[in-house]
């Protein structure tokens, strides 16, 4: 016979994956191998038809492609198939919780996704003249006057593409205010920030060239206001909290806070990645803030999409407005319009512009939507749930695990891996258990400011019935650790389509992509 | 609520669990002065027809660009988009996962991103490839501060053939960072010639290819003369498609090319969200910023792969990361990716092919045009043309009959610069002849 | 604690799946287990949010609803996340070869897909003005071109809603045409119909009215021609053939048969479900017949839904076409319009009408797109590339399996348990060993003209490596076979979710539906 | 070509290993007089967009109900559908899979049809469900071919409040069955009195609630004389929605439900494809026609799903079958599910009342219309209205204003039976205040 089968003979994976049975292929019933695009190129196929390009003179300069490019071809029945076996090797909030803690994994609901789709916004130019697209840009108005409300504060910059970007406008704003006031290239060159800060925060600060000086902790998991206070002078341009924090605590100081670094002329910067603790109940705004990203992909439910995209609107106090950057949307008597030069800015010194054409209209479509369907009062219910959740998780395991703080947590619950303390399971092992049973697991190692961290969020859309599943899988896992089977810990997932990967081969000896000429791992051996 | 699942049983229930009476009790480290209870000027919460209804009419208050005949481009293409990239992406696998921080199950995504990274290296000619970042124009203000770092040198020479939009982020990021930026004048001709402002303080040269004016150039000189002084060539694209038409950046001698994503798989959207395509040489991989996906093996010695060179990034690096970025563009990456994938080798050079000659086709015609004047000799599927009047008002006039006659150059680089009249005019395979017969006779009405 | 998980305790299934390890919810990694709806109903809930029904006076003449109807409640992230995980508990084209003869399970276009979902067709109303529905109205009569075109045929009635609807109808229109010709009720009472025959035709066939008479089948694998013509006479109404036939063969009689039949006053239905073999190689009108459905869901690509819906319009000859049912689209000066009553329908005699308002538009618009797509070109090499999968899968097979009938096949080969013989390994068992392998299995025991039968049926949407793939593992399953492992096979299937189901005891005592009181399987445990 | 895997590489690789020199030679066995190469009168194949373009014009030349108010039902209803549900069905796993012959791999959409039966059942107050048929229409016929089963009797009477689809696709499925149809004549004012003629021939009696003319009526006494003669009662329902507001019919003594489930979960769609209800009482269960999901454990004794009771169907039974049905409308169904799954308890009944309540407010205003009379006391969320001139014209002059006004009855009983001047009104939750306006005025106008 002719039949060789490829997949046998190059791409497949070892015969004896995890959990399974030994098979012809390595698929295991419907958990199917696949092998990477270029394994499957079969030149001369196409998922796409198109008329033939027209034979004629080009005029490319005598710079035309003449190389092969090297892409796989395949027809769509190939593709289709090649990208739902690759989806069915992910889990998602779709398929079960997914208490990862700081990251806000809430339902995406299905109508927002049917919005942005609508061809009155899939169709849209971002050029096209203002004439034409008065709806869109209404929607970015709107969106912006809910963002407003909501938070408290007076003005909102739209573009920034993700919360780190986010972080970038808001601080650059800083700076920029800075300059206005001191005439000149400020003087100012640190920016205070908790050792709890995720890592985005510190990464901004030194991107917009300032020093990164830690302020620590406290033993309720709170800024540490002396610490803070102490630090305090004419050399610090701002300061960069999180609230609600990342150990999920309210910073029951920020009004302080405020205060003191105002006082010394500095900015606050409120990282409000985890604004969904509090949205419809607290107004950051009436905490002092000058600025605060808000994660559209996180509060505002829209999908991370395995890493992105996602949208970090920034609101601004009065003091930082001005300095927002173009473009913003205006409404005026002919309708809205976009302004987008400092020269059409008016009064307002916009410090630059962060990214092309006026931001991530498909996450404010999105955003709008969720907002429109919670209304303010869904919006509210939205915290309150959030924190009930965290909270029910937390006191269902507090006998069981080590809280890292006492008292009630905001949306998100830390424990500490004193529970695990001469057991031989890590937090990491804890956490890999938590995968064969059908869960992604929660945060681990992060914060940094408690060892072993595990920070479950369970967000308000886990029902009470879901909840109760995963904090008895918790306590079942807890038990088994009490029972002293850390190798079974040690060797887990099992059940999954890969068991734990080797990290440190992949960073020593990088393989980046995939090339006709290098040996994959499986044909090297 | 729909999207709530607790009723007011569990959350009773759950307070009572948790030992509170109500949930204001959970709150108790909100100061009191902190607590809002006041009334919002927003709406309350409505069914999802009426969410429907209202954002349909606002979607229904805009023209779009399949309404009637359109010539926009400037960084954002429309092109078709096959109907399997839309089914795929929506597969809640995909949409609703997080980065694969696990990879015991997100293969999904890794193998995509890995699948991502090739392609995007081998279209560009590049060696290696990020799992994408914003998009094309903080791409182009990242390969900045990267050369910045590869080759400790503080001066970016930014071409005048660069999207205003790339040179407007790439200065802002760039301003409190000890970057000296040199951008030079808008570049109407191509021939601009920015080897002399290379010192041995240049960390890099920026161009665009093709230019925001549509013109085409070899940037093999370039190269040369930027690594005879040391400095990288960072090559800024942003239409994806002119890369299976054009000699690729990497073969012409960049160091770092970076791209707007797009055209491949992602729809205009009014703007974003978009995907920034970032390759470089493989000896800068630990300067890059941005994601990166590799190969490994797991425990059992199979083939899988991982989040990788992760001491470059900010949640382990924090202030000494490459870059600050965390999110980026994951789902339009994969769109991409699917797109690119169902194109293939022959699709994708078909796909430029058939765009070029569009465009050279439009070229042609408007060029009979009184009173247009075609400037680029060499191009893609996008141009400059001169008109004999305001390229503002003949875009005024034509949107009002329905046509969408490109981009006024001044939209994007300002008003009385000297490109007034200047109109950016883009076609893709979707511009039919009956399109063209309508800009051209249009032009030349209002033109008259 | 009081988190009690509801799954441990009620509906979860039993801790031990199989090709797993034990976990606390049954969960296997990204393989979940997942309740009824009923049971993770939480009243007061809901999935959606509707304007509070206004209060008033209601004219439901006394008949309102009160007691408790029984749904269960949910929000959408746990309607979404129910069905998502059911969904990943099936196999299906998007995710492997699913190589079921007389299925033609070819891959679905998505274009296909988004077509149907335009707003011009989804939100159509079918009882709107004529001049309201032009383009639907186009849509149908075009693609009734096309379907007269592609089989010779002069007419075709496009209502049946199913292959078996179309044998329905074509059986008829039959019944109908005898009638009109003897100018009363027939006399005619048995209907020929081949022992390979689909289970639809004899069932057709009775619930006409008619006597099926079995013809069998000659040692090629085609109708006895011989015994054929002994059984004809006066009291034949008509004949059923399939072709190309379910042994996946060429009825090379077919023009013959046709002239007998016809030569006793008999009518000619064909059943049209393999018509991919043949689509834009043979006209079926050339052969003959006086008439023949056409599974849209088969060659044409529709979905097939897991399990429906599809759509049968039935070509006619010009003896049958005036007896087609109504209502069909005519094409005037004016336009398009619907003849919906025999009063409008001028000198036709419909039958009858087959179902509500006009057909399966969604089917037909798919289907269309798909001849777009394909145009008469693509068509011709749809059917030959079909053929070309079915031999190269035969061919790479026989040496090891035993094909049922000589020579070359059409789309689909069919092999016989000759090669099981003394194994102790059934047909039905070499299948379920398919399935842990990755695959569906084909269709098993049909037709049931030989032993043991498994009909292969790859379609032309697989590319040569995933044929090489299948052929490669029913190689090694055949040298399982050799080596004796018949136990590992009866075990089979090992890694799905389900194993083998127990089936007498479902229908020995049916539960068909959930009960709140009838306790589940696990349950009762 | 895109949906063809094969290249010309491959075919000739694979015609090699079979042994022949060309893919004719497989077609052998097909008579040269049957080979067709001629020249068909079609187009060449096309690209996506070419083909988006082609079907997306035609779309564009209908009118729909969501472009302006609208008032039609009779059968098929316009309903707000939630996003999920067409993403959900749109899976995949769900779209592409085949009927469920292999448990193993099909518990998904087992599952799925065990918990559409329950719902079937709970909605309409009987004790069994199948897993769909066709539609409404075709659940009727085969409901009268049960019933002459269970009762071995042949006569059925078939009411004058029947939609005439279903009175016609009973009188076509029955017409070679020596059933004889008694179908009673348009019955109008909902004062039918069928008890009279019922007798030992009598297999069932077949009344549509609410029926065609909008009437709700209470069943009961009907299922009474129907069961005194050893008749079946045979209710059909064109509205599932209805089933959230009135007494169920299982409730009222019916002993075969069929009813028309498009209203849940699928779109209107110009008739088709719809999901047809079908459910009976338990002990009939062995001679009802369509498929069966049943209750069953696997091999290690863990509950699961499985296609039950097939001895009925013609895969098995062949001639003997109950029912030629093979195919039914499984997406449809699922699509019914999940919908019915979203509304919940609350959610269906909600649904129910808002449709009435909107239906009472616009008989109120109509009433009030000089020239418009509307008939039923009783009703759901549509009713018959007699107007002052023929209801063709009336609708006719308002689709030229962009109001879809609703169905004529003379549409579907044909002209000149004594029902020109009647009109079929329907609401939905999504008729607002000014559709209804919209209809008041345009009424009063036409008939002014
Ligand atoms: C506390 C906090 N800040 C900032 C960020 C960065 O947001 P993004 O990933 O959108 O850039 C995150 C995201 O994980 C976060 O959790
Ligand atoms: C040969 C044959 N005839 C008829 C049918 C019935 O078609 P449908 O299922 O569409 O009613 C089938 C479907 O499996 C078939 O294979």
């Amino acid at each position: 016979m002719s039949g060789h089968s490829k997949d046998l003979s190059r791409s497949a994976p070892g015969p004896t994956p995890a959990g399974g049975v030994e098979t012809v292929l390595g698929h295991q019933g419907l958990r199917l191998e696949e092998p990477l695009l270029f394994e499957i190129d079969n030149p001369g196929a196409a998922g796409v038809d198109l008329p033939a390009p027209p034979a004629g003179a080009n005029r490319l300069g005598g710079l035309e492609r003449t190389a092969a490019i090297g892409l796989p071809s395949a027809s769509e029945p190939e593709i289709v198939r090649h990208f739902t076996r690759l989806s069915q090797k992910n889990y998602a909030i779709d398929m079960g919780t997914y208490p990862l803690g700081s990251c806000t994994m809430k339902h995406n609901p299905r109508l927002n996704e049917k919005m942005v789709r609508l061809p009155g916004f899939a169709n849209l130019h971002p050029l096209q003249p203002e004439s034409t697209v008065q709806g869109a840009l209404e929607l970015i108005d709107t969106l912006a006057h809910w963002l407003k409300e909501l938070t408290g504060m007076p003005a909102v910059a739209m573009s920034p593409a993700a919360g780190a970007h986010g972080e970038l406008c808001g601080v650059m704003a800083i700076r920029a205010a800075l300059d206005d006031r001191e005439g000149g290239p400020t003087t100012r060159r640190r920016i205070l920030v908790p050792d709890s800060a995720h890592g985005t925060n510190p990464a901004t600060a030194a991107v917009c060239g300032f020093a990164v000086d830690a302020i620590p902790s406290d033993a309720r998991g709170r800024v540490d206001v002396k610490a803070f206070a102490e630090k305090l002078d004419e050399d610090v341009a701002g300061i960069m909290i999180t609230n609600p924090n990342t150990c999920g605590l309210f910073e029951n100081d920020m009004i302080e806070i405020a205060r003191l670094i105002h006082d010394v002329g500095g900015y606050f910067y409120c990282d409000g990645a985890n604004f969904n603790a509090i949205v419809g109940r607290v107004r950051p705004g009436d905490l002092g803030i000058d600025c605060m990203h808000i994660n559209l992909h996180k509060t505002f439910s829209t999908p991370h999409g395995g890493g992105g995209p996602g949208a970090g609107p920034v609101v601004l106090s009065d003091a930082l407005a001005p300095f927002a950057p173009t473009p913003w949307v205006v409404h005026g008597p002919d309708g809205y319009g976009l302004v987008e030069h400092a020269a059409d800015a008016g009064d307002s010194r916009p410090f630059g512009r962060l990214k092309g054409f006026h931001g991530q209209m498909g996450m404010f479509i999105r955003a709008y939507a969720y907002m429109l369907s919670h209304g303010r009062d869904g919006l509210r219910q939205v915290a309150s749930d959030a924190v009930l959740n965290a909270n029910y998780v937390m006191s269902e395991l507090s006998d069981v695990m080590t809280a890292a703080f006492d008292g009630p947590c905001m949306h998100e619950c830390l424990f500490d891996d004193r529970f695990l303390k001469d057991s031989g399971v890590t937090t990491l092992d804890f956490a890999k258990a938590m995968i064969d049973e059908g869960y992604h697991p929660m945060t681990m190692y992060f914060p940094l400011v408690v060892h072993g961290a595990m920070l479950i969020e369970p967000t308000e859309t886990e029902s009470k019935r879901e909840l109760d599943n995963f904090i008895a899988v918790v306590r079942a896992l807890v038990a088994r650790v009490q029972a002293g089977e850390s190798d079974a810990f040690a060797a887990a997932p099992r059940l999954t389509p890969r068991r734990r990967l080797d990290e440190t081969a992949a960073a020593r000896r990088p393989v980046l992509r995939w090339t006709p000429d290098i040996p994959t791992a499986e044909a090297a051996e | 609520m729909r999207y709530l699942p607790l009723t007011e049983n569990d959350r009773s229930e759950m307070l009572s669990a948790i030992g509170v009476g109500s949930v204001d009790d959970l709150f108790v480290d909100v100061p009191a002065a902190a607590r809002f209870d006041g009334a919002f000027e927003l709406s309350d919460h409505m069914a999802e027809y009426e969410v429907e209804a209202k954002i349909g009419a606002m979607a229904a208050r805009n023209v779009t660009t399949a309404d009637g005949p359109s010539f926009l481009g400037a960084g954002a293409y429309r092109h078709h988009v096959p109907a399997a990239v839309d089914h795929l992406v929506q597969r809640g696998e995909f949409l609703t996962s997080y980065t694969p921080y696990q990879p015991e199950i997100s293969q999904g995504t890794l193998q995509a991103l890995f699948e991502f990274q090739t392609m995007v290296a081998l279209i560009t000619g590049m060696e290696v490839a990020n799992a994408s970042m914003y998009d094309g124009a903080t791409s182009c203000a990242e390969a900045v501060l990267m050369a910045q770092r590869v080759t400790r040198r503080s001066k970016a020479i930014l071409s005048g053939g660069l999207h205003p939009h790339y040179r407007e982020a790439t200065e802002t990021q760039s301003r409190y960072l000890d970057i000296a930026i040199d951008a030079h004048a808008p570049d109407l001709d191509g021939a601009e010639e920015l080897s002399g402002a290379i010192d041995e303080d240049t960390a890099c040269v920026v161009v665009q290819n093709p230019d925001v004016f549509g013109h085409v150039r070899d940037l093999a000189p370039l190269a040369e003369a930027c690594h005879a002084a040391g400095a990288l060539l960072v090559v800024a694209v942003t239409e994806a498609v002119s890369l299976g038409a054009i000699h690729p950046p990497g073969e012409m001698g960049a160091d770092i090319v970076v791209a707007e994503g797009q055209s491949l798989g992602n729809a205009q959207g009014f703007g974003g969200p978009y995907v920034g395509l970032f390759a470089a040489r493989e000896k800068y991989v630990r300067h890059m910023p941005g994601r990166l996906a590799g190969e490994t093996v797991d425990e059992d010695g199979r083939r899988g792969w991982v989040l990788t060179l992760s001491t470059r990034e900010q949640h382990i690096r924090r202030e000494k990361a490459t870059s600050n970025i965390c999110t980026n563009s994951g789902l339009c990456a994969l769109a991409f990716t699917i797109h690119l994938a169902l194109l293939g080798e022959g699709g994708f050079r078909d796909l430029a092919l058939l765009n070029h000659a569009r465009a050279v086709e439009l070229a042609t015609r408007l060029d009979a045009v009184a009173g247009v004047e075609v400037l680029p000799q060499a191009f893609f599927n996008e141009f400059a043309v001169r008109l004999d009047g305001a390229a503002q008002d003949a875009v005024d006039t034509l949107a009002a009959r329905g046509i969408l006659a490109g981009v006024p150059a001044a939209r994007l680089f300002g008003r009385d610069v000297g490109l007034d009249d200047i109109l950016l005019v883009a076609v893709s395979e979707l511009t039919g002849a009956s399109d063209m017969d309508a800009l051209c006779d249009g032009l030349a009405e209002v033109l008259a």
